[in-house]
């Protein structure tokens, strides 16, 4: 009965762990997912792979656990979780009947490639139409990046002012960040709020994740705009690329990537694009992604250029001094703390109980709002450590945990059992014990469903069991009376 | 994971020394130089590509001189838009751009330093003192929160250069300061002063039996950084001799004399110092001092 | 009250100045002169390269550590003595790190006694955790200078003449309580060639001032506790050596490190000669140092063997000092304007962006503040000379 | 013969039990609510009260805190 909703963004492994292993396999084909999935990796299995790299004949099993001191054997068998969960290992019989390991050929194949050359080019270069005209540097690049996806923001929070396309608007419905009810232009939600604090790269990231989720109801090809957004990010900044040779469902996603910034178009006709460092960085939300933890403080994630630099600075008086004059930037602070006073370059908040409590009434987390004061700490602040006060941190968890002092669990209670056997007998039915394993397969079915014990008391004979679990348990008791 | 904030950089030292290669390519002539130079760029390119803020340089060290392949002075990542047209192939963008970079440079170093004498010895002592500046250099370019981790991969062919010894171990010292490790892999004879350069700092040394297979011993041994090398099990720690050699004749001894004045080390007692000409006062058998403060002690 | 604005009180004074340091350019910007304050700062750094001096490299050293009532003064945080033992740490460290075949020894003074808190060795763990343990010490009564000098004499006149003999004194008190004639004391002791330094915690005292004039010795009184630190490490250096010491070849040994572990099958464990004397430890190793003349087995090194004497090192333990006998000339500065070609520093590829380069006297090479400052300070050779002067 | 009870799991801490014990002595929420008192952290009370007691619980807390800041 978990009342609010947390925001939930998966970092890539967790995502790909989720496609099918052919949709896995036909990724592989391309040298920019290689070399995204790779990145990923954990380190050790980076080293593993690159060992393997060049290598055509399997690796016995044995040889590769002696590749690490005993100590780490817990690492290396995550790591070899993680490979072979990603379809990177293919396990193969060896001669002699050893169990062995070799590279997924598709992906040493590609990965190679992206190392070292050959196979054929991503894309095509802009120098095949000569010299732009009209060529963009790099500044102009960022503060277009910077408009476009503030506009989206400032949709979001429902600023008159920005529009957007109909279709954004129906993609921002569908991830579930904004709410349209018949006819009415669509509110935010209490996961739009979370989103809003996120820092750019992990929005970024999430978005791109829901934009994948409706992408085949589309009518779009999962494997070839996956492979276009990791060649993107790879791409160098400040160069143009031309469209030549892309598929009409690739145009419509380059149309879309245009619209929320990652790539500069001139005309919606134009031949060529150039890569703005939104898209550049997208590899880099990957990472934060699953982060809302405080630990990764990403000071990559703030895109120089992109209004994305520190400019929070947070007293241990409670009062946060914000340099910025974005309204939507005011807008996010102003999301949990009380405006004091407000200056041309300045804005003073104060965090209060209240605006706290009210942000969690909204949704939103005390963990987000430290982390969005945190990614967004002024450089002054960055020198300490640790960033935020203490104080401040600890008394945002604490407004917060003082919601959370009940905590409920629907249930059905099971009391006054007859005798201790009885007690037993139900409960050990009603946890799913690893001594079920043993009974008859059929049994086994039966029984995994009954996982559902939430509490027990045994010296009280009280126990109680999910609701789902009742009528289960309930005609297990009645099948149990009827033998004795 | 690595944290984002943290960098990893590494500076590859190879030895160019014409001379050497040159006799390298009649004895062998399938281990060039040009393949020496193909491995390293494996090695730069996956260690560039395991992370977004890893970082690479690579130095040349010649024999008179040493010289930065990558990064050169005037390149910026990002702006090589004009001028470095990519290879057209599939390889990362960044990549192939390091990659034409090296090559490129390395034509200019061998083509216009002229070599004199026909010394084999390499002055890696240089090398690797502008390796030290420029990795001082870039931690202080780091943005507030970040921190680096650098280490020195030294791929060495030509002899050791003994009147090289006290420079040497002044760049040691000043790596094991700055806890940079200097790893070491040695393409053909072993090399006393990378062996004690690499067991001060902490870093691995390897003489490698192939040189045919110098990319996957690179790839192997010297590409995980210090903190998978705690959990892998890598070749062990070199038999590090330190045993003095002695100024006057340049053997190596186990007992010596050192002057007090100026440390120098001979093989025979002599009366003058030849370094410093100091000349020596004539000491009895020194076994008084410990009895004495043997004695002291027991009272 | 007299509100006369420009007769302030003399301690005001020190603040005034702050501020003044500060000037507006033309367009009212402090820019331009906050950047030179931090130019300087950078600049900043202790030239005292000798010219070809003779030094005593082997040290042997006893610091005096007032342990009287004095040290329980709070002007130092958390008190004096807890500060002094923590900064003798990073000293001891340095200190073995710049002066590896040397030696020290602490001495802590109170109550108008005086103690050895560790005897003179080279190793810098066994003072560290002395000193780690001495943290809890209660500070009582008066130190006794006659007495603390006059223990270290007891040791330090036995040591062999081509050493450096030193004492170290930090001094809290203002007075000390002596059982005889401190003179007649500084004679011994100026006769003996010692060197005896002091370092004040409160105030200059006249007997002091004399022992150290005498012995020829420093004498410097501490403004805060960076100064403090500042003061201490200058005792780091070795000291020039005084014209009349005795020069002498000193036998030693340079054992190597076998490890006889893998490759030998029948290699057993043996007694290392170093844990004879600790108790605890482990005393069972496989590898070691073998000393070349008795065969005796050392964990460590620099040692002096338990057995014959011999002094037992290792070539780098030599070479590690081998800076300040043949110490880098200072570069010459120059404006960035005057040089010629590409501003670029030869050492790091940086460009040049402040208003000085640095030019090496012998090869010409040019370079950046900030490669200037580590070449001198932690690399201890020029990158471009290293090219040169190999050449035949 | 077992007993069934349909409710919700109270898990709480000992402070708090004892002010949903005094919420229910007093019918505060206009009946008893708690079903069987289980042990020193948890309760089992009726499904219908869960919200009425978040509400009670949040004026308790709003009563017991100060400001820590001042403007």
């Amino acid at each position: 009965m978990k009342l609010r909703v947390q925001l939930q963004c998966k970092n890539l492994h967790e995502y790909l762990r989720e496609l099918s292993p052919e949709i896995l396999d036909r990724l592989y084909n391309h040298p920019a997912t290689c070399l995204a999935v790779y990145r990923e990796l954990p380190c050790l299995a980076k080293n593993y792979v690159m060992r393997m790299l060049f290598l055509d004949q399997p690796l016995p099993q044995a040889a590769l656990a002696l590749w690490v001191k005993k100590d780490s054997q817990k690492d290396h068998d995550e790591c070899v979780s993680v490979l072979a969960g990603l379809r990177l290992w293919h396990s193969q019989q060896l001669q002699g009947g050893l169990q062995g390991y070799i590279l997924n050929p598709v992906f040493k194949e590609n990965l190679r490639i992206a190392l070292l050359g050959g196979g054929k080019a991503w894309a095509d270069e802009g120098s095949s139409l000569g010299p732009d005209r009209h060529a963009r540097d790099i500044k102009s690049l960022d503060r277009y990046a910077m408009e476009r996806w503030e506009v989206i923001l400032q949709f979001m929070v429902g600023s008159p002012s920005s529009a957007v396309s109909q279709d954004l608007a129906q993609l921002l419905v569908q991830a579930g960040l904004m709410k349209s009810e018949a006819g009415e232009a669509p509110y935010i939600t209490s996961a739009g709020f979370q989103f809003l604090l996120l820092d750019t790269a992990s929005q970024l990231w999430y978005f791109t994740l829901q934009y994948l989720k409706t992408a085949q109801s589309r009518g779009m090809d999962l494997v070839e705009i996956l492979s276009f957004l990791f060649q993107l990010s790879f791409s160098t900044l400040g160069r143009d690329y031309s469209v030549e040779g892309m598929s009409e469902s690739l145009l419509t996603f380059l149309q879309h990537l245009r619209e929320f910034g990652l790539v500069f178009q001139r005309k919606r006709k134009s031949r060529r694009y150039y890569p703005t460092r939104l898209a550049i960085t997208l590899a880099a939300g990957v990472t934060t992604g699953s982060s809302t933890s405080s630990s990764s403080s990403s000071n990559l994630a703030s895109l120089p250029g992109t209004g994305d630099e520190g400019f929070i600075v947070v007293e241990t008086n409670y009062r946060i001094y914000a340099y910025t004059n974005s309204e939507l930037q005011i807008a996010l602070v102003a999301l949990f703390s009380e405006m004091l006073y407000r200056f041309p370059n300045v804005v003073v908040a104060q965090v209060t109980r209240e605006s706290v409590q009210q942000a969690i009434a909204n949704g939103i987390t005390a963990q987000q709002i430290i982390h969005f004061l945190r990614t967004r700490a002024h450089s002054v602040m960055l020198k300490q450590t640790p960033v935020l006060p203490p104080a401040i941190t600890d008394q945002i968890r604490l407004w917060e945990l003082e919601r959370d002092r009940l905590q409920f669990t629907e249930g059905v209670l099971y009391n006054q059992f007859l005798s201790q056997a009885d007690f037993e007998v139900l409960r050990d039915r009603a946890q799913c014990s690893a001594e079920t394993v043993c009974y008859s397969s059929i049994e086994l079915v039966v029984l995994q469903g009954l996982d559902c014990l939430v509490w027990q008391d045994v010296a009280h004979r009280v126990m109680v069991v999910t609701p789902q679990g009742h009528s289960e348990v309930k005609r297990f008791w009645k099948r149990q009376k009827s033998h004795t | 994971m690595a944290s984002e904030n943290e960098i990893i950089l590494l500076v590859i030292v190879v030895d160019v020394n014409p001379i050497w290669w040159g006799q390298q390519a009649q004895r062998e002539p399938e281990f060039t130089l040009s393949k020496c130079l193909d491995a390293v760029m494996v090695m730069g390119n996956s260690h560039m590509a395991m992370a977004r803020t890893n970082k690479l340089a690579v130095i040349a060290s010649h024999c008179q001189d040493s010289h930065f392949l990558f990064p050169i002075k005037t390149w910026n990542a990002g702006d090589n838009g004009d001028d470095a047209p990519s290879s057209g192939d599939g390889k990362y963008e960044l990549l192939s751009a390091a990659n034409n970079l090296i090559a490129e440079e390395i034509k200019t170093v061998m083509s216009k330093t002229e070599v004199r004498g026909n010394s084999t010895d390499t002055l890696l002592a240089g090398s690797l003192a502008k390796a030290l500046c420029y990795i001082h250099r870039v931690s202080k370019e780091l943005e507030v929160g970040q921190e680096m981790k650098s280490r020195i991969l030294v791929i060495k062919a030509a002899e050791d250069c003994a009147l090289q010894y006290m420079n040497f171990m002044n760049v040691i010292f000043a790596a094991q300061k700055q806890n940079i490790l200097i790893d070491a892999c040695v393409l053909d004879s072993d090399s006393g002063l990378l062996q004690q350069a690499c067991d001060i700092t902490g870093g691995l040394y390897l003489k490698i039996p192939q040189k045919l297979a110098l990319a996957q011993y690179l790839l192997w041994v010297f590409l995980p950084d210090s903190d998978q090398r705690s959990q892998l099990v890598l070749p062990p720690p070199a038999h590090v001799d330190y045993r003095a050699a002695c100024f006057c004749h340049r053997n190596l001894i186990e007992i010596g004399y050192v002057c007090s004045v100026c440390l120098s080390i001979f093989c025979n007692f002599s009366p003058i110092c030849t370094t410093c000409e100091t000349a020596f006062k004539i000491q009895l058998p020194q076994m008084v001092k410990p009895k004495k403060k043997k004695v002291k002690q027991a009272m | 009250m007299d509100e006369e604005p420009e007769r302030a009180k003399r301690w005001e004074g020190g603040y005034e100045r702050t501020w003044e340091v500060l000037k507006e350019d033309e367009s009212g910007s402090l820019k331009a002169t906050v950047e030179e304050l931090l130019f300087q700062s950078k600049r900043k750094r202790v030239i005292a390269s000798h010219e070809q001096v003779r030094l005593g490299m082997m040290r042997h050293l006893y610091v005096v550590i007032d342990c009287s009532r004095s040290m329980e003064d709070q002007d130092l945080k958390p008190n004096r003595l807890t500060c002094t033992l923590k900064l003798m740490e990073a000293f001891v460290d340095e200190y073995f790190d710049q002066n590896p075949i040397s030696q020290v020894g602490i001495i802590t003074t109170k109550n108008k006694r005086a103690e050895k808190l560790t005897e003179l060795t080279g190793n810098p763990k066994k003072h560290i955790t002395a000193m780690k343990k001495a943290v809890d010490t209660v500070c009582v009564g008066e130190p006794s200078l006659y007495n603390s000098l006059n223990l270290a004499i007891q040791t330090l006149k036995h040591m062999p003449g081509h050493t450096s003999r030193e004492i170290l004194i930090i001094l809290s008190s203002l007075t000390t309580c002596d059982p005889a004639n401190i003179y007649e004391l500084i004679k011994t002791l100026k006769s003996l060639k010692m060197r005896v330094s002091v370092i004040g915690l409160s105030a200059e005292v006249r007997v002091c001032t004399l022992l150290t004039r005498e012995t020829g010795g420093a004498y410097n009184v501490i403004l805060d506790e960076s100064h403090f630190k500042e003061l201490l490490m200058l005792h780091v250096k070795p000291p020039p050596a005084s014209s009349s010491s005795e020069c002498s070849l000193i036998r030693m040994g340079f054992p190597q490190h076998s490890i006889a572990s893998l490759s030998d099958q029948d290699a057993k464990p043996s007694f290392s000669m170093a844990h004879l004397d600790s108790s605890n430890g482990p005393g069972l190793s496989l590898g070691g140092y073998f000393c070349p003349q008795c065969h005796a087995k050392y964990t460590e090194l620099p040692v002096e063997c338990k057995v014959c004497g011999l002094t037992l090192v290792s070539a780098p333990h030599l070479a590690r000092s081998f800076h300040h006998l043949f110490p880098l000339q200072a570069f010459i500065e120059s404006p960035v304007e005057e040089i010629q070609g590409n501003r670029f520093c030869q050492a790091c590829q940086g460009e040049l962006k402040d208003k000085s380069a640095f030019t090496c006297t012998s090869c010409h090479s040019v370079f950046c503040v900030e490669c200037d400052i580590f070449i001198h300070d932690i690399l201890h050779c020029c990158p471009c000379c290293i090219h040169i002067q190999s050449m035949p | 013969m077992v007993n069934v009870h349909k409710g919700v799991l109270v898990e709480c801490d000992p402070a708090m039990k004892q002010f949903l014990l005094y919420l229910d002595e007093t019918m505060a929420l206009g009946k008893k609510f708690i079903l069987k008192d289980l042990d020193d952290t948890h309760l089992f009370i009726l499904v219908e009260v869960v919200h009425t007691l978040q509400e009670r619980v949040g004026e308790l807390m709003d009563q017991n805190s100060f400001p820590v800041t001042q403007k």
